[in-house]
């Protein structure tokens, strides 16, 4: 099978240091890879260039064989990006965020997306937070809230910029199934993360920046 | 589209201040002028259109600041410029909201404040209708001004110097239709004028808005 | 003598004329002499920049340019 | 065909080629701007119906016509920038940039000079200078964006969006204020234009407006090398240029 996401030699300076130097990797279906460097060095600009949020300074990034600057649309149907903020809009409760982000990708909005909103929720113990306003939810529930897309939204490519973070340890073993399952079924996974992670049945390769 | 639009408009109810200022300003500031230039009916009437024109041109600027910047800081704008829809289509659904709850409001309240500065009652209506084609446009213009200032810090002053001289042909040919018809001339030349210029921004705006959008979160990190 | 004279006074409009044409030279020059400026002392900041970097990144491929790529 | 744009948008290629051609540009757009002058005060006949005032005309109109060339010239080159992603395309637009709004500045200035004896007050809201003034606005807005945005990058896409922007409305914003300086304006104003001029009159302007044209060049080939260098000095090609490897 071809090559899912190629990304070769991206580049990018800060003014005069180099953030990124040539990166180079291939992630196929099937394969989960995790980006490991210190704090600041790159790993959240390479994430946000890969999916096309950032630009590189030199460099290419193509998704299916074809740079992604002339097949964006295919590559945002097909991609799930959770950043370091929520995406998720703090006047609205927890349902109404989720639809949105099941419109955007296609499901229209009716009873039967509310019952999969509803049942994602309850898979991530917020059934009860359903009708809260999430700016009235801590850290770790908003977090909860934007991984329920990973249930709602059929992704080939999960683009993760660190999951896991202000997660307790039942929310960790929850995204590693997930995580495992997605891979199971031909998806791929690029995440950055500083917990360990031990995702069943997965050879996890590494990228250190 | 349509659930951009019901999104915008659930998060526009919850915090109502939002819009209701900008409201409360363009009252504001077309009382001052009858102190200012002083209550005699004569110069008022003369004045009328050009300062409630003046006015709710920078009411609407005033609420631009807000159209992307919460999206733009609690990351939604990101994940709407990943999401499969087209952007264009997007910043349409949400300029639209923001003009109902700024320039509606406007419109509506707009011959109350004719009254007040002894606007000539037959050049109400054309008030309204120039009113309704023009903070349309002025919306959709602030959407760029506003897409090129997202994430900036202090953005309030930039975007004005962006948007104002690229708003002056719909200032122009709106105050001028609202003076013909005090005058008891024909307004329709201008309105017309106001229309093209909405048809093009409509044309327009979306497509340049999304451009500075995808490059506006490009730069955050 | 006169003949001089009566060049600068313009018919009347010497205060017209001159201005105008002293402030159009000046802000013509102005540009000239701040762009030379400002090319001379990016010349000498590219030359620290240039050397710092090339210790810096002794081991980057040497012949990459940036514009081949883009 | 695209070979040669890729020659072309090379920059060693043009920074050489700037640096090559700027002293000629220079040296013709000097002697063409002192000839031209001095035939515009010295030989040109004086005006019938204003007198010696109308010799503005030959740093006004010069102006006035470069403000508007200028900025055209930003918004093509910010739209190929767009479009091809050619970094040399935004260096251009970035070059021209305070050129552009200098000349808008002179035009303003010598307006209202000119105006000066003819409607009795320094500044009257006809047409041409109103347009004028609102492209100042445009030219400082250009600036103030690209300057309040840190990332050279996305602030060079953010000033180019703005430009096509601009441009698209420059003929709107004409046209709005020609319409709406004649509607509160009774025409009897003699037109800023040139009324029917001596053909030994027009002689000058020419040599005029193409010397503001030489002088645009010559500053925007300074400039332009003096962008390349701050976007090229990581790579190698500046690391050997003599200058850079000298001090």
């Amino acid at each position: 099978m071809n090559e899912l996401l190629k990304v070769n030699d991206v580049t990018v300076w800060r003014g005069d240091n180099l953030l990124l130097d040539d990166v180079h990797f291939a992630l196929n279906a099937g394969q989960v890879l995790q980006v490991r460097g210190a704090n600041g060095s790159g790993k959240t600009t390479l994430l946000r260039i890969v999916c096309g949020v950032g630009f590189a300074d030199e460099g290419s990034v193509q998704w299916r064989g074809e740079s992604i600057e002339r097949n964006r649309h295919q590559l945002n149907n097909e991609l799930l990006y959770l950043g370091h903020k929520p995406g998720i809009k703090g006047a609205l409760n927890p349902i109404e965020n989720l639809r949105i982000f099941c419109a955007l990708s296609g499901l229209e909005a009716s009873t039967k997306t509310d019952d999969l909103i509803k049942n994602a929720l309850a898979n991530l113990s917020l059934s009860d937070k359903a009708e809260l306003p999430c700016r009235f939810l801590s850290a770790g529930q908003q977090r909860r809230v934007a991984l329920a897309r990973l249930l709602l939204q059929h992704a080939y490519l999960w683009v993760l910029d660190e999951p896991l973070t202000s997660l307790d340890k039942a929310g960790l073993a929850w995204v590693e199934n997930q995580i495992s399952q997605h891979v199971s079924n031909g998806g791929a996974v690029l995440l950055t993360t500083h917990a360990p992670l031990q995702v069943k049945g997965v050879t996890v390769n590494t990228l250190e920046l | 589209m349509r659930c951009i639009f019901q999104r915008e408009w659930s998060v526009a109810m919850r915090n109502p201040g939002q819009w209701v200022n900008p409201l409360l300003f363009f009252i504001v500031v077309v009382t001052l002028f009858p102190l200012g230039v002083g209550p005699s009916p004569q110069t008022l009437s003369t004045i009328a259109p050009g300062v409630l024109w003046v006015s709710a041109l920078l009411a609407v600027l005033l609420s631009l600041g807000a159209l992307f910047d919460a999206d733009y800081s609690d990351g939604t704008l990101e994940q709407l410029a990943l999401s499969g829809q087209s952007l264009p289509v997007i910043v349409l659904a949400k300029v639209l909201v923001h003009w109902l709850l700024s320039g509606m409001p406007l419109l509506l309240m707009s011959p109350v404040l004719g009254l007040l500065l002894n606007l000539p009652s037959q050049a109400i209506p054309v008030l309204m209708v120039s009113l309704l084609l023009g903070t349309l446009s002025l919306s959709l213009i602030g959407a760029i001004g506003a897409a090129l200032t997202v994430g900036l810090n202090q953005a309030g002053v930039l975007l004005s110097l962006l948007v104002l001289p690229l708003s002056v042909p719909v200032l122009i040919f709106g105050s001028s239709a609202v003076a013909a018809a005090a005058g008891d001339f024909a307004a329709s030349g201008q309105l017309l004028a106001l229309l093209a210029l909405l048809i093009l921004a409509l044309s327009l705006a979306p497509l340049m808005a999304s451009l500075a959008l995808r490059n506006g979160v490009s730069g955050g990190t | 003598m006169t003949e001089l004279a009566n060049f600068f006074h313009m018919g009347g409009y010497a205060w017209y004329v001159w201005p105008s044409m002293a402030i159009t030279f000046v802000v013509l020059l102005a540009n000239v002499w701040f762009s030379k400026r400002q090319f001379k002392s990016v010349l000498r900041e590219t030359a620290t920049r240039s050397k710092a970097l090339a210790q810096k990144h002794a081991q980057r491929r040497s012949n990459k340019t940036t514009e081949q790529s883009s | 065909m695209f070979k040669w744009i890729h020659r072309f948008g090379s920059a060693p290629f043009v920074y050489r080629l700037a640096g090559a051609l700027s002293p000629w540009v220079g040296m013709a757009c000097l002697i063409l701007l002192c000839a031209g002058i001095y035939i515009g005060l010295v030989v040109a006949p004086s005006d019938y119906e204003q007198g010696e005032s109308y010799r503005i005309i030959y740093v006004h109109v010069p102006a006035a016509i470069l403000s508007m060339f200028v900025y055209v010239v930003m918004a093509i080159a910010s739209a190929i920038f767009l479009i091809w992603r050619l970094k040399l395309a935004d260096v251009v637009a970035q070059a021209s940039a305070p050129i552009g709004a200098s000349f808008t500045f002179l035009a303003l200035v010598t307006g209202s000079l000119w105006g000066k004896p003819m409607w009795g007050t320094w500044w009257i809201w006809d047409g041409r200078l109103t347009s004028e003034l609102l492209l100042l606005f445009l030219y400082f807005g250009y600036m103030a964006l690209r300057a309040a945005i840190e990332q050279p990058q996305s602030a060079a896409r953010a000033a180019a969006v703005l430009a096509v922007v601009g441009v698209i409305n420059i003929p709107i914003i004409h046209y709005s204020v020609e319409w709406w300086s004649t509607l509160h304006q009774p025409a009897t104003i003699s037109k800023m234009g040139e009324s029917s001029m001596h053909p030994s009159m027009k002689r000058p302007l020419f040599m005029m407006i193409f010397g503001f044209q030489l002088l645009y060049a010559y500053v925007l080939l300074i400039r332009m090398r003096t962008g390349i260098l701050q976007r090229e000095a990581r790579t190698s090609w500046v690391a050997q240029l003599p200058e850079v490897a000298r001090d």
